[in-house]
């Protein structure tokens, strides 16, 4: 069990690390909800794989889990959640105010163009789906997250 | 756009689900449950009535503005824990009221719920700003 | 020692925040409640201290619970001395900020803000356990991220991306390490932790979550080799918050660092905190020499932010009493001089309208006072004496000498140099030459006020200070040797 | 009995690696929308039967979240999908 845990922190950590090393914003947001998944799974997994009944005032004997560990993960689960929130918010701006999703431009400083059009080529990646329904060449993929 | 069916289930859905997230609410003193899940839950039909019916309509649902609720809910949360510290107990320390309400005897109302309803008030009115935002513009 | 006063420094922040986001359409209410709620907030940090100095460490217990369990809040001498010059620096930033902000800005909840973020910086000083250090390091991050973010300009935005993506990476990291520290030590209490540690059969595994703890806080101070997000998003904020983020928020990360790595972690010195002495030189050389190639005064001193934690976290490396209390010395002088800096910055850019170096010249002839205040505070920050920049370096050197680090002395001499060089590069294209540019506005005197009592303690600091350098040997005695704190929280059991 | 819900379980892993399989393979975006839909179903489907399993009748509230909340993201996926 502990090394089914292992590999699975280790995927979600692997996942996130390589989306979050994407340029486009809506990856990296998705590459942090899984880091924070697999940060989440270590201190469950750190806290000794659950053992025994869940922490709940009678429902009957036994030996309970440790329910400390679960209600730090649901703090962190909660700042977390809110963060993404707030960063799902700023991308939105972001796409709002540049016309795209991609994080590479430095500050005061638009993207040069290249950069810029492989960006939208990203984006259209990412729903690729949606891209099939729509009219092709169909211009900027940041635009589709409006 | 939306579809009849939709409509349909989301008019249905919506008390429903509004008094499972109060049923959360309650019940999240002792049995799974609780301020966080019973907002999310109660935001969701709120945010169903968006999607079926448009922002604007869901948004007349609720009286106030999503921000203040946010405020409000915060202030009550902070204010259950300030209240234990005017009655000379550490901040947050929690108590239990005892109410004889006429045909409810016996009632317990723990200040650990005020905590709750401030959270429940907190996240319903985070999340309906950050979805109704993301939505509308 | 329990104490309700613990709390109010967190408590005033969120309750008179609340308050203000109510109100937020009101300027009156904003400007002036939250200049109140600051002084006030200052007010009982002083009084904290006090009652510390008089009475020792002060400790609250959430609802009652004794520790390990529940949420304990812990204020010794060192927690007391942050909270104070918090206090300072939030209610002078604010000065600046309500005669300088844009109304826009204003009505859209930048007080509120401030105020959640004060909550945060003060939470972080006082918690009594590394839980909860991370619940108000991310109370502190998001309101940051909003006060970065408000105002939606371009600049902003891209800076804004920067800060908030790594900072939530450092987060998980946070939560990755507390997961590891829990599943070893069995507690994240700061004083249990630091009794089990101790005590442990086999210490060495403890440096695994210890060393994920510097990246964590090296991210958060902006340490060698993870500040690039600084220069990218402090110079795009307005400039009370980038003031206000210079000040205090990379100092909260070093605070954690100080916390956690003289209390907790002084098990493997040889390891850890060499590598913390190895990061404290080149954090210190890459940040100075950072700084010299930019000609905008706004970025110099955000590139500068990363030089001085360097000496920080050097202080903290020698895990020496004479160490730590330089640390906190050098803290307590570079967070209000730096703060000073930058809010003479913004008195700069309201008579120029730049921030950029070659825009303005010669402002030396025209405001006298505004010179005078940056030749103080800028020779503080390289160091000359009499000021309060002298003390810190010289304490800091002279505790590394008795070590025997050497290595890490000279960079930090070399390094004060090349500080003072980009001092002079400020002072020569802004205060001397021609006068430039043409329509130069007039400086209200109400604005220099806050700068002025900024550089004004830092010259107390540099006259007057052995007061606080005995203060700072008290707290850092009670650091290192751990006893009080972990009695005054363990005590109680 | 618990034998039986075992099997059950098993049987939902299956049938939730095959819905895996299609959320990940598309190709259209439809097809990813029913697959995370089903992918829900399963979740709601194994909280009941674990709640069979240990006895225990509070995995039907987590029933109930999964339903309400499961079904207003898929309407919302289906919405993005449709607005194109």
């Amino acid at each position: 069990m502990e090394l089914v845990l292992a590999l699975v922190i280790g995927v979600l950590f692997g996942t996130g690390t390589f989306l979050m090393l994407r340029r486009n914003l809506i990856r990296v947001v998705l590459g942090l909800g899984l880091l924070s998944h697999g940060a989440n799974l270590m201190l469950m997994a750190g806290a000794g794989v659950p053992r025994g009944r869940a922490p709940i005032l009678g429902a009957g004997a036994g030996a309970v889990v440790d329910p400390l560990p679960q209600a730090l993960v649901l703090t962190a689960i909660v700042i977390g959640f809110g963060v993404t929130a707030f960063l799902l918010v700023l991308a939105y701006r972001h796409i709002a105010t540049f016309g795209d999703v991609d994080v590479l431009g430095t500050p005061m400083d638009p993207a040069p163009a290249r950069v810029q059009a492989r960006a939208a080529a990203d984006g259209e990646r990412t729903v690729a789906g949606r891209a099939a329904s729509r009219p092709a060449g169909a211009p900027g993929g940041g635009g589709d997250f409006r | 756009m939306t579809s009849l069916i939709l409509r349909t289930v989301a008019r249905v859905s919506l008390h429903l689900t509004l008094l499972f997230s109060v049923f959360l609410l309650v019940s999240g003193h002792n049995a799974p449950g609780g301020g966080f899940i019973a907002g999310l839950v109660a935001a969701a039909a709120l945010v169903l009535q968006a999607l079926a019916f448009g922002v604007e309509h869901a948004r007349r649902m609720v009286p106030v503005d999503e921000t203040a609720l946010a405020a409000l809910g915060l202030l009550l949360a902070a204010g259950t824990g300030v209240a234990a510290l005017v009655l000379g107990q550490p901040f947050l320390t929690s108590g239990l009221l005892h109410l004889d309400l006429p045909f409810w005897p016996e009632v317990k109302i723990s200040s650990a719920f005020f905590f709750d309803l401030g959270v429940y008030l907190v996240v319903v009115g985070m999340v309906l700003q950050v979805i109704f935002g993301l939505r509308e513009a | 020692m329990s104490s309700p006063l613990v709390f109010l420094p967190v408590l005033l922040p969120l309750l008179g925040g609340i308050v203000l986001w109510l109100a937020r359409r009101s300027l009156g209410v904003g400007r002036w409640g939250s200049l109140a709620l600051a002084a006030v907030t200052l007010g009982v940090e002083v009084a904290l201290l006090g009652l510390v100095r008089a009475r020792g460490v002060q400790v609250m217990f959430a609802g009652g619970w004794v520790p390990p369990f529940g949420i304990t809040l812990v204020v010794d001498l060192t927690s007391a001395i942050m909270l104070v010059v918090s206090g300072i620096v939030g209610l002078c930033v604010l000065g600046h900020a309500v005669q300088t902000l844009d109304p826009d800005r204003e009505r859209h909840g930048f007080y509120a803000l401030y105020q959640f973020l004060f909550m945060g910086i003060n939470g972080a000083f006082v918690t009594g356990d590394i839980f909860n250090l991370f619940v108000f390091f991310e109370v502190m991050l998001i309101a940051s991220y909003a006060l970065v973010s408000l105002g939606s300009e371009p600049g902003q935005l891209r800076g804004g991306v920067h800060y908030l993506v790594t900072n939530l990476v450092s987060s998980t990291l946070f939560v990755a390490a507390v997961g590891t520290l829990y599943g070893l030590a069995g507690t994240l209490n700061l004083a249990d932790l630091a009794v089990k540690v101790a005590r442990a059969p086999d210490p060495a595994v403890f440096t695994i979550p210890a060393a994920v703890f510097i990246v964590v806080f090296g991210v958060k101070s902006a340490l060698f080799p993870l500040y690039f997000w600084l220069p990218a998003s402090y110079p795009a904020a307005p400039l009370p918050v980038t003031a206000v983020f210079a000040g205090m928020l990379t100092k909260v990360g070093v605070y954690a660092v100080l916390r956690v790595f003289s209390l907790v972690f002084t098990h493997d010195p040889g390891y850890l905190h060499a590598a913390l002495l190895v990061v404290a030189g080149f954090t210190m050389l890459l940040g100075v020499l950072g700084a010299v190639g930019y000609d905008n005064w706004k970025r110099i001193l955000s590139v500068h932010i990363v030089s001085q934690v360097g000496y920080m976290i050097m202080g903290i490396g020698f895990l020496s009493v004479a160490g730590l209390a330089a640390a906190i010395f050098f803290i307590v002088h570079q967070i209000l001089v730096k703060t000073a800096l930058f809010l003479i910055a913004g008195l700069a850019e309201r008579a120029t309208g730049a921030y950029d170096l070659g825009e303005m010249g010669g402002l030396a002839g025209r405001y006298p006072v505004m010179a005078s205040l940056f030749m103080v505070a800028g020779l503080s920050l390289a160091g000359v004496p009499p000021l309060s920049g002298f003390f810190g370096k010289f304490l800091l050197i002279r505790a590394g000498l008795a070590q025997g680090e050497v290595a890490v002395v000279a960079v930090a001499i070399v390094v004060s140099f090349f500080t003072l060089y980009s001092m002079m590069k400020i002072w020569r294209y802004a205060f001397w030459g021609e006068e430039k540019p043409a329509g130069l506005r007039p400086v209200p005197a109400a604005l220099y006020l806050p700068a002025a009592a900024l550089v004004a303690f830092s010259v107390v600091l540099g006259l007057g200070g052995e007061a606080l350098l005995v203060l700072s040997q008290q707290a850092a005695a009670q650091l290192l040797d751990g006893t009080a704190y972990v009695m005054a929280v363990l005590g109680a059991r | 009995m618990s034998g039986l819900v075992v099997y059950a379980l098993a049987a939902l892993g299956v049938s939730a690696g095959l819905a895996l399989a299609r959320l990940l393979l598309g190709p259209t975006a439809q097809d990813r929308v029913m697959a995370s839909d089903v992918l829900v179903t399963h979740v709601v489907a194994a909280l009941a039967m674990l709640a069979i399993l240990f006895r225990d009748a509070v995995f039907i509230d987590g029933v109930l979240v999964v339903t309400l909340v499961g079904f207003v993201g898929t309407v919302a996926y289906a919405q993005l999908v449709q607005r194109g």
